[in-house]
């Protein structure tokens, strides 16, 4: 058990995967020298893309609490904050990465602000602004609310609408919700020419999409590929590749390695490489992963032959904007809201097709599970966030009367190691593949493709 | 003017009365199953001890998870003002309060002499005194041994499980495995003084600290604490009386507050069913 | 003839069983006694015994259980959802949902109509509803386990069990007693608490008919009452509750040997 | 029950809310639920519904909810679910959820994927009050508007929903009225009898609560009080409290509840709609910007002193004119919203010199008697201070 607990990362098995780490220090990095040299910092939620291109633009670097939460969890490093943000009042249920870092900057500011010398990755330095969202979870806001308690800076709360399955195509509603996130865009661009004295640069916005969509497509492009039986990247694979995508999409260094990531799957499906030797189950993972005991998923390939095909919806890119959309539009602002907003909504039809809600967080595994051929999910409430767990059981519901696609409970934590059982969560495991197996002859009956 | 204190706890009954000069005496007996007839011979035994008669106690005050049956109490008052109290005549400077009884653990925060704020676990075992009671019951071991024991482990075994009924297996099959008595205590302890030092962080620990109830005789719990916390605790020299010590106090406030106003202290006229068998009586220490 | 055993090594008791081909030749079960490795070889030197059958002449050992690694060489050893699954499944194929109560633990499995687990819930971080607590309260009022169920069933009124803790549990049990209150009113008060816990447990996967219960605590009618009436199903009772993982662990090990031999032989 | 008191009625009404839905449905009644107070219910009933607020049951343990959703959750809104799924709203003739907190989100939609109302609507609500936010939330008031007129083939007309508001408006002047009653001491009204009025005035037809509400406070004000033997005057922060076990317990240990700001108390009750022109904008203003709930975004302003005063300065005014003694911070387990608020509300009444008791509860009344102690000692405490 204990040596057990004590092999933290997978191997992961694309060799891009294992350069991908490089991208969160860099950002890390980035930040620190931008305040060496005089240069705005923020902290920023990850908000799909809505605020964080228009900050960039503007010269603001950033960095985002979310990722180094994940960051202590896998380095194991998270617990001191857990407990010192738990012993200034905050309730112990609250969100672990929030948790993490509400302990972070409450040594910061115990410090002066000159960032603790044992900090994980060098540690994050005190932010001009904070760059709150109104998506997906009500951590995303309330959080950097109390940081307040901390550090004495403005928090920018970028507003994004959310909507019903049936209310997505009320007559007017999906114009309404986006010149409502332009306007919300537009107000955010005066806070920042006001907060930094000076101009949006319209030009550099554009060159930053134009990036961007470029590392995006790319990225979807490699979300497809992993369709291919057998699967050439599993979910460990994607953990670390995600980071440039979701944090540093318009980063020309991060398109140049999105192109090898391209490349290097690319070359296992042509030569039918599995990204595991010998794949006899295709899962799907389910929401945030135990950043702190990824070598799992390493042991159950090796144990049972389980690939993670597919992984955390919200992680991933969406499907590219549709040229009709996209058409005449010249309002950078604009083709940002447009892409963001698709992001939470592009499987509102078929969520509508099946009457189902919500969209976020549901619906598309709808599409998935066909997609990647799925044999199982495995879900991992956490006892901490609740927005990524609210409807794990529902889905688990909808997946097994609609597609006969079973899914496995195992619940854990982002940060918090305490409560993951890796012993119980292999046995476990070891029940849930017969489990599979009688689902297969089920989906035969009922004459589904896979 | 004399005045007593009662803690009925879980585990034990404490009882301190008290002159108004300061002095005290008091005495501690196991709380039994039949707490309501045994409070009353725990008091008979106590008063014996002083030379006193029933009546002659002016007021008295219940505390502790059986407050409530105490028929002839004139108040009953919660446990945690009463730790607060007693702790706080004890050691004026005192800021945090750590008890940790068989039903329950707390903390409390005093400010000039009052209840600041408390945080209490009561819901699961795994966090109480009554974690180490149940793992010492497993090992065939005197509770008074267990503290010294882990102190002895060089190299603690980490318990994984939270839940008591979890850990006692888990200790189980580590006996099995050939781990070291004194290396599973440790582990056990650890993980004890892990939860309460989480729990009572919600208040914002600062010193001093005293650490009281049960827990606090326990060498190798204070210990693990004081790693925790990073520096040393006070303890009363009998922990588990502080209870029963600021019911005492309380009595006496109660009591002198209403001779100011000109009323009779005493609210109820209880007696107390004497007991009769001070043969029976262990002898008083 | 080939004979084959199970052993299932829980954590308060080692239970063993024989079969051949024809079906169950002998049962046994001893407690633990803190001593795993022990009990697992005494409970099958006295299952074989039973028998009138030697070590040797088995052909296939299953394990299984809390304490299965400590069962001898050369056994085959699976985990204890999938066997209870496989032993129910052998013992009333009808099944679709197990509740099995053992010492430490509390599962709900569904199975498919091959005995396979369709799905499973346990309780794995709090051990209220499992059964270690009886053992505790029955020392505390001074009666058998074995007279628990019986005395429960006398009950007309339960007493209501505000703790939700195995530990504390014993506490308020104590303070009931002081109160007075009825011996067969606090083991039903108690058996209804473990139900309610337990069926929180199963309303997590939506429970099929038909529904059985196994382990240690299905061998307590006044437990399996308030089971029945708190999820609302009649549950089904195997005849030795107590062996389905044993036979089962027979049989995810003949699946295994097979398994292997086919791979083999091809 | 035609002759009890309002009061007894109230309390009537209160323990059997459901029953007494029931009963008004055979008489013809239509029945609209919704979820939290961010709802118009001037909408709902100028449609012809009686606006039904769902709420939860602690004493009924949660079990058919476990299988939709995780334990890790709002057990309110858990609650909620169950008691949809055992059946208990099944008079209801529509749904209308709001975007208030993430579990009134995600509980409202996961609700109707599987019971099909007639008529159902999610509505979305800002986070922020910036002008765009409310130009947006009028349109989503807009389209449920249109909703319901398309529904029930009638038109909603201005003045429909402008009598309605008047109506609405009058409900929640005579519940602030009994707020007030509570700032003299010994209060002539409970915080438990407070409640019991306000449960049932969220299941009755506005008129009908209209008429209760004035009865109870005429009965009110007649009341003669013996002066009080309590130990001191709390104010109930947190996201609600919705079952009498609760005021009860505190009234009982020696504090009384003189004020809320909970969400079904002075959130529901605390501002009037303005008459506007186009009555959607007076809606709109109301909804999104005068209740005050932690779930929505003020701005930072200058500063930290600047935000905190932008967002908790009515409770130091609460505090001075109902002359609160002690704060009881009432935090539903795994409550996001007001979890995050925890520290610095309890800073910011710690600083004006307040007491505070925080309890994170699981809504379940078999749960409460160990809470009994920490009443206790919080009434104790008070009394040492006062
Ligand atoms: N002599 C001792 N040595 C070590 N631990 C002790 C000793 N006496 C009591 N304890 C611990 O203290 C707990 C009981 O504490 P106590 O304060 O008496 O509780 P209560 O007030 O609930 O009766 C026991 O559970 C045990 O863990
Ligand atoms: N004859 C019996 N009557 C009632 N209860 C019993 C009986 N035998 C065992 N039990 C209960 O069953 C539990 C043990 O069940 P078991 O399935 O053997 O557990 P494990 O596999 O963990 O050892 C004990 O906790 C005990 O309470
Ligand atoms: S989605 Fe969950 S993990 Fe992410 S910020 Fe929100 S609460 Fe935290
Ligand atoms: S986890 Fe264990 S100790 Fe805690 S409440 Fe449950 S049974 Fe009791
Ligand atoms: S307690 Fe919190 S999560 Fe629950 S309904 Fe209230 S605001 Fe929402």
């Amino acid at each position: 058990m204990e040596e057990k607990k004590k092999k933290r990362s997978s191997a992961k098995t694309l060799q891009t995967a294992r350069e991908a780490g490089y991208f969160g220090k860099k950002m890390l990095a980035n930040t620190r020298m931008a305040v060496d040299e005089g240069r705005p910092v923020a902290w920023a939620m990850v908000e799909w893309w809505l605020g964080a291109t228009i900050a960039k633009a503007m010269g603001v670097e950033l960095v985002f609490p979310e990722n180094y939460g994940a960051f202590c969890a896998a380095s194991r490093t998270a617990e001191p904050n857990l407990d010192y943000s738990e012993s200034d009042g905050f309730p112990s249920t609250l969100c672990g990465y929030a948790r993490n870092c509400l302990g972070y900057a409450r040594k910061l500011k115990e410090n002066n602000f000159v960032i603790p010398a044992e900090s994980t990755g060098g540690g994050m330095p005190k932010p001009d602004f904070l760059l709150a969202c109104g998506a997906a979870c009500d951590a995303r806001y309330k959080w950097f609310q109390a940081l307040g308690r901390y550090m004495d800076v403005p928090v920018w709360l970028l507003e994004f609408p959310q909507t019903g399955s049936k209310e997505y195509f009320l007559p007017g509603n999906k114009e309404e919700n986006i010149s409502y996130m332009v306007e919300e865009l537009r107000a955010f661009v005066s806070f920042l020419e006001d907060l930094l004295g000076r101009k949006m640069n319209w030009d550099g916005l554009e060159e930053r999409l134009d990036i961007l969509f470029k590392t995006h497509e790319l990225a979807y492009k490699v979300d497809l590929m992993r369709r291919t039986v057998p699967s050439p990247a599993v979910c460990t694979d994607f953990w670390a590749l995600m980071i440039p995508h979701l944090y540093l999409p318009d980063d020309l260094e991060a398109l140049a390695f999105y192109q090898r990531v391209y490349d290097e799957v690319k070359y296992k499906v042509d030569n039918k490489i599995g990204a595991i030797p010998n794949e006899k189950y295709r899962m799907m993972f389910s929401e945030l992963p135990p950043w702190h005991t990824l070598g799992f998923f390493d042991e159950v390939a090796e144990r049972h032959g389980v690939a993670f095909v597919f992984e955390s919806w919200n992680y991933h890119v969406p499907p590219p904007l549709l040229e009709d959309e996209k058409k005449g539009i010249t309002d950078p602002l604009e083709l940002i809201a447009r892409y963001s907003y698709h992001k939470f909504h592009h499987a509102a039809p078929a969520a509508k097709e099946y009457e189902i809600d919500p969209i976020l967080f549901t619906a598309p595994y709808l599409e998935y599970v066909r997609d990647y051929q799925v044999d199982g999910l495995m879900f991992h409430p956490l006892m901490s966030c609740r927005p990524a767990t609210y409807t794990l059981m529902h889905v688990r519901n909808l997946m097994l009367e609609r597609f006969k696609v079973p899914s496995l409970v195992i619940e854990g934590d982002i940060v918090d190691l305490r409560v993951f059982n890796e012993e119980e969560a292999l046995a476990k495991f070891d029940a849930f593949i017969e489990t599979m197996d009688y689902h297969r002859e089920l989906r035969k009956k009922e004459g589904l493709h896979w | 003017m004399f005045f007593a204190g009662l803690d009925v706890g879980s585990t034990m009954t404490k009882i301190v009365i008290r002159k108004d000069s300061g002095d005290y005496l008091s005495i501690i007996k196991p709380t039994g199953a039949e707490h309501r007839r045994f409070v009353d011979k725990v008091m008979t035994e106590a008063l014996y001890k002083a030379k006193l008669s029933f009546e002659q106690i002016d007021y008295i005050v219940a505390t502790g998870y059986g407050r409530v049956n105490v028929p002839f109490a004139d108040t009953q008052l919660s446990e945690i003002t009463c730790h607060m109290k007693g702790v706080n005549w004890l050691y004026p400077s005192v800021r945090t309060i750590i008890d940790i009884g068989g039903q329950d653990s707390k903390g409390i925060k005093v400010k000039n002499g009052k209840t600041n704020s408390f945080v209490m676990n009561d819901k699961c075992a795994a966090g109480t005194g009554r974690f180490l009671e149940v793992m010492a019951e497993l090992l065939g071991m005197k509770l008074e041994e267990i503290g010294e024991m882990a102190l002895r482990s060089g190299n603690p075994v980490a318990i994984s499980k939270m839940c008591t009924v979890f850990a006692r297996q888990e200790v189980l099959l580590r006996l099995s495995d050939g781990a070291a008595l004194e290396d599973i205590l440790a582990g056990l302890h650890q993980a004890l003084a892990a939860r309460i030092f989480s729990m009572v962080s919600k208040i914002g620990i600062e010193r001093e600290v005293v650490l009281t109830g049960g827990g606090a005789k326990n060498a190798g719990l204070v210990k693990f604490l004081e790693e925790r916390l990073g520096f040393s605790v006070q303890k009363p020299d009998e922990p588990l009386l502080t209870g029963a010590l600021g019911a005492s106090l309380a009595a006496q406030e109660i009591a002198q507050k209403a001779v100011a106003d000109g009323a009779m202290p005493k609210q109820k006229n209880h007696t107390l069913t004497p007991a009769s068998f001070f043969e029976e009586m262990p002898s008083v220490n | 003839m080939i004979y084959y055993a199970g052993l299932d090594v829980g954590s308060l008791l080692a239970k063993a069983v024989i079969m051949d081909d024809d079906g169950i030749l002998a049962y046994s079960v001893r407690s633990i006694d803190g001593n795993f490795r022990q009990a697992a070889r005494q409970v099958m030197v006295e299952a074989l015994d039973k028998c009138g059958l030697l070590s040797e002449t088995l052909n296939v050992v299953g394990a299984t259980g809390l304490g299965a690694a400590f069962v001898n060489d050369p056994a085959v050893r699976n985990t204890e959802i999938s066997c209870q699954a496989r032993g129910i499944h052998y013992l009333l194929p009808q099944v679709r949902t197990l509740i099995e109560i053992g010492d430490q633990s509390a599962r709900v499995i569904k199975l498919t109509e091959k005995g396979m687990v369709a799905d499973c819930v346990v309780n794995d971080k709090c051990a209220m509803g499992s059964g270690s607590v009886l053992q505790t309260i029955a020392k505390v009022l001074g009666i058998n386990v074995t007279d628990m169920g019986e005395l429960s069933l006398q009950s007309a009124n339960p007493v209501r069990f505000s703790a939700g803790c195995s530990v504390f549990a014993e506490t308020e049990a104590i303070s009931r007693i002081a109160e007075n209150a009825r011996i067969e009113d606090i083991v039903a008060g108690l058996h209804q608490a473990m139900a309610f816990k337990i069926g929180s447990i199963a309303q997590k996967i939506k429970i099929e008919s038909d529904v059985a219960v196994t382990g240690g605590g299905a061998c307590n009618p006044g437990l399996v009452k308030m089971l029945e009436k708190t999820i609302g199903n009649k549950l089904f009772l195997p005849r030795e509750p107590m062996f389905s993982g044993a036979i089962g662990a027979v049989l995810m090990a003949l699946e295994k040997v097979r398994m292997e031999k086919l791979c083999c032989s091809n | 029950m035609q002759k009890s008191s309002g009061l007894e009625r109230a309390s009537y009404i209160y323990t059997n809310r459901l029953q007494v839905a029931r009963e008004l449905k055979m008489q013809g009644e239509k029945f609209g639920g919704y979820l939290c107070c961010y709802v118009p219910v001037e909408m709902l009933s100028a449609a012809g519904y009686v606006p039904f607020r769902i709420i939860g049951d602690m004493n009924e343990p949660i079990t058919n909810a476990d299988a939709y959703l995780p334990s890790v959750m709002c057990p309110f809104y858990r609650s909620c679910l169950d008691l949809g799924l055992k059946g208990k709203y099944d008079f209801l003739d529509g749904l209308v959820s709001p975007h208030a907190c993430d579990a009134a989100e995600r509980v409202g939609l996961v609700w109707r994927s599987y019971f099909k109302y007639p008529f159902t609507f999610y509505l979305d609500i800002p986070h922020t009050v910036h002008a765009s936010a409310l130009v947006f939330f009028k349109q989503q008031l807009a389209h449920l508007r249109k909703g319901l007129e398309e529904y029930t083939g009638l038109k909603i007309t201005d003045n429909d929903l402008k009598k309605q508001i008047k109506l609405f408006n009058r409900q929640r002047e005579l519940v602030r009225q009994l707020y007030h009653l509570r700032k003299v001491e010994p209060p002539p009204v409970s915080g438990t009898e407070v409640l019991q009025l306000a449960v049932s005035l969220m299941g009755l037809p506005v008129q009908e609560g209209n008429l209760l509400a004035e009865e109870v406070i005429k009965e009110v004000k007649t009341r003669k009080m013996k002066p009080s033997k309590m130990k001191g005057r709390v104010l109930v922060w947190g996201c609600l409290i919705d079952n009498t076990a609760i005021t009860s317990l505190i009234e009982d240990c020696g504090l009384e509840v003189v004020m809320d700001d909970t969400a079904i108390g002075s959130r529901t009750f605390g501002h009037d709609v303005e008459l506007t022109e186009d009555p959607l904008d007076g809606l709109a203003l109301r909804y999104l910007e005068k209740i005050v709930c932690p779930r929505t975004f003020r701005e930072t302003g200058k500063n930290r002193a600047n935000d905190l005063e932008n967002r908790f300065s009515y409770l130091r005014k609460i505090v001075k004119d109902w002359h609160i003694d002690g704060i009881y911070m009432n935090l539903i387990r795994n409550c996001d919203i007001h979890g995050y608020e925890v520290p610095e509300v309890r800073y910011f009444f710690e600083e004006i010199g307040m007491p505070v008791l925080v309890i994170e509860q699981d809504y379940s009344t078999a749960a409460l008697a160990p809470l009994r102690t920490r009443f206790q000692a919080f009434a104790e405490s008070i009394e040492a201070n006062r």
